[in-house]
């Protein structure tokens, strides 16, 4: 009965959250003076790509053309399992979330990989690599935020995470937690200054070749996983479910709404530079402030 | 009418513009203000909008952009006259409505006849022969960076390509995201004075940058504030005698101010990667491009 | 067990998704086919034995990757065993560290 | 309801091995032995052993993406658009495939092991830390170690560029028969075309 309540939360939680993202982004030119579109624009864009026909390429991967999509909302779901709306209330309840949560990063490597690979046109396969290229090693500062947050909480479970925080919210005590996550996040959902794959020098990358309800549904996956990668940063860094008066789930969808509010502020305003740059930043910037970071958060949580 | 179809017919409509001659600074203004929706690559398009005139000899580019944008599909003309958008939008709810649109132009043939031949009917032979689908495999050779020989796959990029200039066809040659080759086979068509315009320029390169929200805002007269976009841009990108770096050549166009020549710009583009080439490109002003294109090509 | 039957229902559930949306489909032409180049036509297949430049950045993150997997165990046992797991862990990055400074001087972290 | 869903993964895991080497493509092939991997991973979830399980499924999918690409850069026709075959030695290797999962069948049937079921709440993960940081330390450490000459070797290998000039200056790839002229191009002389600064010493 609850795994069902869950389940339908989870599911609803994912559909809403798509929507809100997909407003958000529809809000940011706000930020430069421009025009605003009112909520109902995310709906009416999912109608117009849904109502557009499919087309196939020149000698596609099939199967994966059609199932990288799907594969990647797959991941989405998977990842906001292990996330507890409630404290002890997660539909996965396992000693090792986090690291449930690192494979539905590394396997949405795998899932953008293949979504470019398979048009077997040039763009796509571009922006299929040199995702590969960066989100690998993005993969790192990842590793090192999550396991940075289960220090203090002794255990691997998001669960004993939210737990660990009702003292104080890790945002205070591993202050640069959030910003490496959010790098991590960027990556996920191919935002802004990480989104290598479907970058505008490539004409779209991996989604150049997509049209109609394949690339509905792709936008729609990208959007389901900023929504899960907003509910892990909140349950990491803000407390997740955590907070007074209002009931547990309700904390987690504020905090997760204001993470996807900065992520996709970030997205917007922040420039991205070359590939080669960004791999040389990731390893020689990125790698040894997660070093740091671990450092002094084992030092705090001693 | 569906009620999805009802709801799709209040979504900004979908647009592809193809850019001709005298019709680049008028294109970008438009998709700076108006509610539509500039679409990466014809496959996320319904409409497609010719702006300006198309040489003879880019007709066949231009019905093959129009053919890739899937049917249904409209394609509009534009001379610069008032209530395109109206256009645009009364286009797309045709479409929505369930018009069937404009027919392929292109014959329906495969680029090699392949069908029937080998093992499978796949059109190849061996591991590597023959034509499997209607093309041969790409073949090893020799690389710019590391030595390594792999293949080498050969294409022409525009005259339509939304990351280069309105009208540059390059032949690339390339080894996985890197230039080894490059020809320019039709320099960029001749834009009016106004194309040269630096917010225009500076708004070019931001949006390869991955910011089309400060881009819009500089076009319309606004300061773009973007975190990092100048140094985003790698130093030393693009260097030309007496003209700066790509970097340089981007912060002059943010401060109101123009480029010189570019001549020998192309031949910096030998050994860049894909977006470091586009780029670089960006970086110089349309009839700076133009007059280098035309001393190589 | 709670978790897998989850994982593959949320698996399923996608993929059915992605199946019935990938049957509206229609007949694509040959030159609709084509692999979009803004106008232009390749010569070959996009398909080839792509030329990766950041492979000797893989191998390295491979090895480092690896030796990640070891620090989640140890962080659960952080707090209680103090002092030498902080020196343990310590000793382990300085190893790993000097891995990173050399590919960094071998100049590995770019496009080769 | 366990030794069921362990018999289907198990059914699994060896079909996707099997599809490895009977699709076209690298790609396909790469990803199905993933699903493979990630299949025992998953039976190590039900036999207890949740880190070992899901740690597996995360190492497995980024190595096999590094695989993947490195399948695609050096294999003929790496996406099958012709038809191959993905074995060599056809018989050979049935033999040693069926003689190896025989073997390795009798050795499991044929050991006696410990029968010794973990009490649900153990925390295995933790047992696993202290034991790193107790017994298994020396080993640990050792790790370290190998995985930094890991390192120092796959940049050693693979990359061309470094402080001391190019990996490749005059080097001359090996003969087809021994003392032979080098196989494949030979390196040009002076005159060659030196327009990208680029040293032809042998490829």
């Amino acid at each position: 009965m609850t795994t069902a309540l869950l389940v339908l939360t989870l599911a609803s939680t994912l559909a809403v959250g798509a929507w809100l993202g997909a407003w958000f982004d529809r809000l940011a030119p706000l930020l430069y003076g421009g025009r605003a579109a009112g909520p109902l624009a995310p709906l009416r864009a999912g109608a117009a790509a849904l109502l557009r026909p499919r087309i196939e390429t020149e000698a596609p991967d099939r199967m994966n053309a059609r199932l990288a999509p799907g594969w990647y909302l797959a991941l989405a779901a998977a990842g906001l399992s292990v996330v507890p709306f409630a404290p002890g209330a997660a539909l996965i309840e396992t000693p090792v979330g986090i690291v449930v949560w690192g494979s539905c990063e590394a396997l949405t490597i795998v899932a953008v990989f293949l979504h470019g690979w398979s048009p077997n046109a040039p763009f796509p396969l571009i922006g299929a690599y040199r995702y590969a290229a960066i989100g690998l090693p993005v993969m790192l500062p990842s590793m090192f935020v999550l396991i940075a947050a289960a220090l203090p909480a002794e255990s691997l479970s998001f669960t004993a995470i939210v737990e660990s925080q009702r003292e104080v919210w890790n945002i205070v005590r591993q202050p640069l937690g959030l910003p490496l996550f959010l790098i991590v996040g960027l990556t996920l959902t191919l935002r802004g200054p990480m989104d290598f794959a479907d970058a505008a020098d490539i004409a779209g990358g991996t989604s150049a070749e997509d049209s109609g309800p394949g690339r509905a549904l792709w936008q729609g996956a990208r959007l389901a996983m900023l929504v899960s990668f907003s509910a892990v940063a909140a349950t990491t860094f803000l407390g997740g479910p955590l907070g007074p008066a209002l009931p547990g789930p309700v904390w987690l969808w504020i905090k997760t709404a204001a993470i996807m509010a900065l992520t996709v502020a970030v997205g917007h305003g922040v420039a991205r530079t070359t590939p080669s740059r960004m791999l040389t930043i990731l390893w020689v910037v990125l790698l040894p402030l997660s070093f740091v970071h671990l450092l002094v958060s084992g030092v705090l949580a001693l | 009418m569906s009620w999805l179809a009802r709801l799709a017919a209040g979504a900004p409509a979908p647009v592809y513009p193809v850019i001709g001659e005298g019709a680049q600074p008028r294109v970008e203004r438009l998709f700076a203000s108006a509610a539509l929706e500039r679409a990466q690559s014809p496959r996320a398009a319904a409409l497609l909008l010719v702006s300006g005139n198309i040489p003879e000899a880019h007709r066949e580019a231009l019905d093959r952009v129009h053919d890739q944008v899937p049917r249904p599909r409209l394609g509009l003309h534009w001379e610069g006259d008032d209530g395109i958008e109206e256009r645009l939008l009364d286009a797309w709810r045709t479409l929505c409505a369930g018009a069937t649109g404009d027919a392929d132009r292109l014959p329906d043939e495969p680029p090699n006849p392949w069908e029937g031949e080998g093992d499978f009917g796949q059109g190849g032979e061996g591991m590597m022969g023959g034509v499997p689908y209607g093309r041969p495999m790409a073949m090893t050779g020799e690389d710019v960076r590391d030595g390594l020989e792999l293949d080498r796959y050969t294409a022409r990029v525009g005259p339509f390509a939304p990351m280069l200039p309105p009208g540059l066809v390059l032949e690339v040659t390339l080894q996985g995201d890197v230039i080894v080759a490059c020809d320019v086979l039709s320099p960029p068509y001749p834009q009016p004075e106004d194309a040269d315009d630096p917010a225009l320029c500076a708004a070019r390169m931001l949006r390869l940058l991955g910011l089309p929200g400060p881009a819009d805002r500089l076009i319309r007269g606004g300061a773009a504030h973007a975190i990092g976009a100048r140094r985003a841009i790698p130093r030393g990108l693009g260097r030309l005698e007496n003209a700066g770096d790509a970097r340089m050549r981007f912060a002059d166009a943010l401060r109101g101010r123009n480029g010189g020549a570019a001549d020998g710009i192309f031949d910096t583009l030998i050994g860049l990667e894909w977006s470091e080439a586009a780029l670089a490109l960006a970086s110089v002003t349309p009839s700076a491009l133009r007059q280098a294109a035309l001393e190589v090509a | 067990m709670a978790t897998l039957l989850v994982i593959a229902f949320w698996t399923a559930a996608s993929v059915a998704l992605a199946l019935a949306l990938s049957r509206l489909q229609n007949r694509t032409s040959a030159p609709q086919a084509a692999p979009f180049l803004g106008g232009g036509t390749p010569d070959t297949h996009a398909w080839q034995r792509y030329h990766f430049r950041a492979y000797t950045m893989t191998l390295l993150f491979i090895a480092f990757e690896m030796e990640m997997m070891f620090m989640y165990p140890w962080a659960v046992v952080f707090v209680s065993e103090g002092l030498k797991a902080m020196a343990e862990m310590g000793m382990f990055l300085t190893i790993l560290a000097v891995g990173i400074l050399y590919g960094w001087r071998e100049g590995v972290f770019r496009w080769e | 309801m366990i030794d069921a869903l362990v018999i289907l993964l198990v059914l699994f895991a060896a079909w996707t091995g099997w599809r490895v080497f009977r699709v076209d493509s690298m790609i396909r092939a790469t990803f199905s032995l993933m699903l493979s991997f990630i299949s025992v991973g998953a039976i190590g979830v039900l036999l207890s052993a949740p880190y070992i399980g899901v740690a597996t499924v995360f190492m497995m999918a980024v190595e096999m993406m590094v695989m993947g690409i490195f399948m695609v850069m050096f294999m003929m026709n790496p996406a099958g658009l012709n038809p191959m075959m993905m074995v060599h030695q056809h018989k050979l290797s049935i033999v040693a495939g069926v003689l190896a999962a025989l073997g390795l069948g009798a050795a499991v049937l044929t050991t006696t092991l410990p029968t010794d079921p973990v009490p649900g709440e153990t925390d295995v993960v933790s047992d696993l830390g202290h034991e790193l940081l107790g017994p298994s330390m020396l080993i640990f450490e050792t790790a370290g170690v190998t995985l930094l000459a890991t390192m120092i070797g796959a940049v050693v290998l693979s990359s061309r560029r470094g402080r001391y000039g190019q990996a490749d200056e005059g080097s001359r790839p090996p003969g087809l028969d021994p003392g032979g002229p080098p196989a494949g191009r030979q390196p040009e002389g002076e005159g060659g075309h030196h327009h990208h600064h680029h040293h032809h010493g042998g490829h």
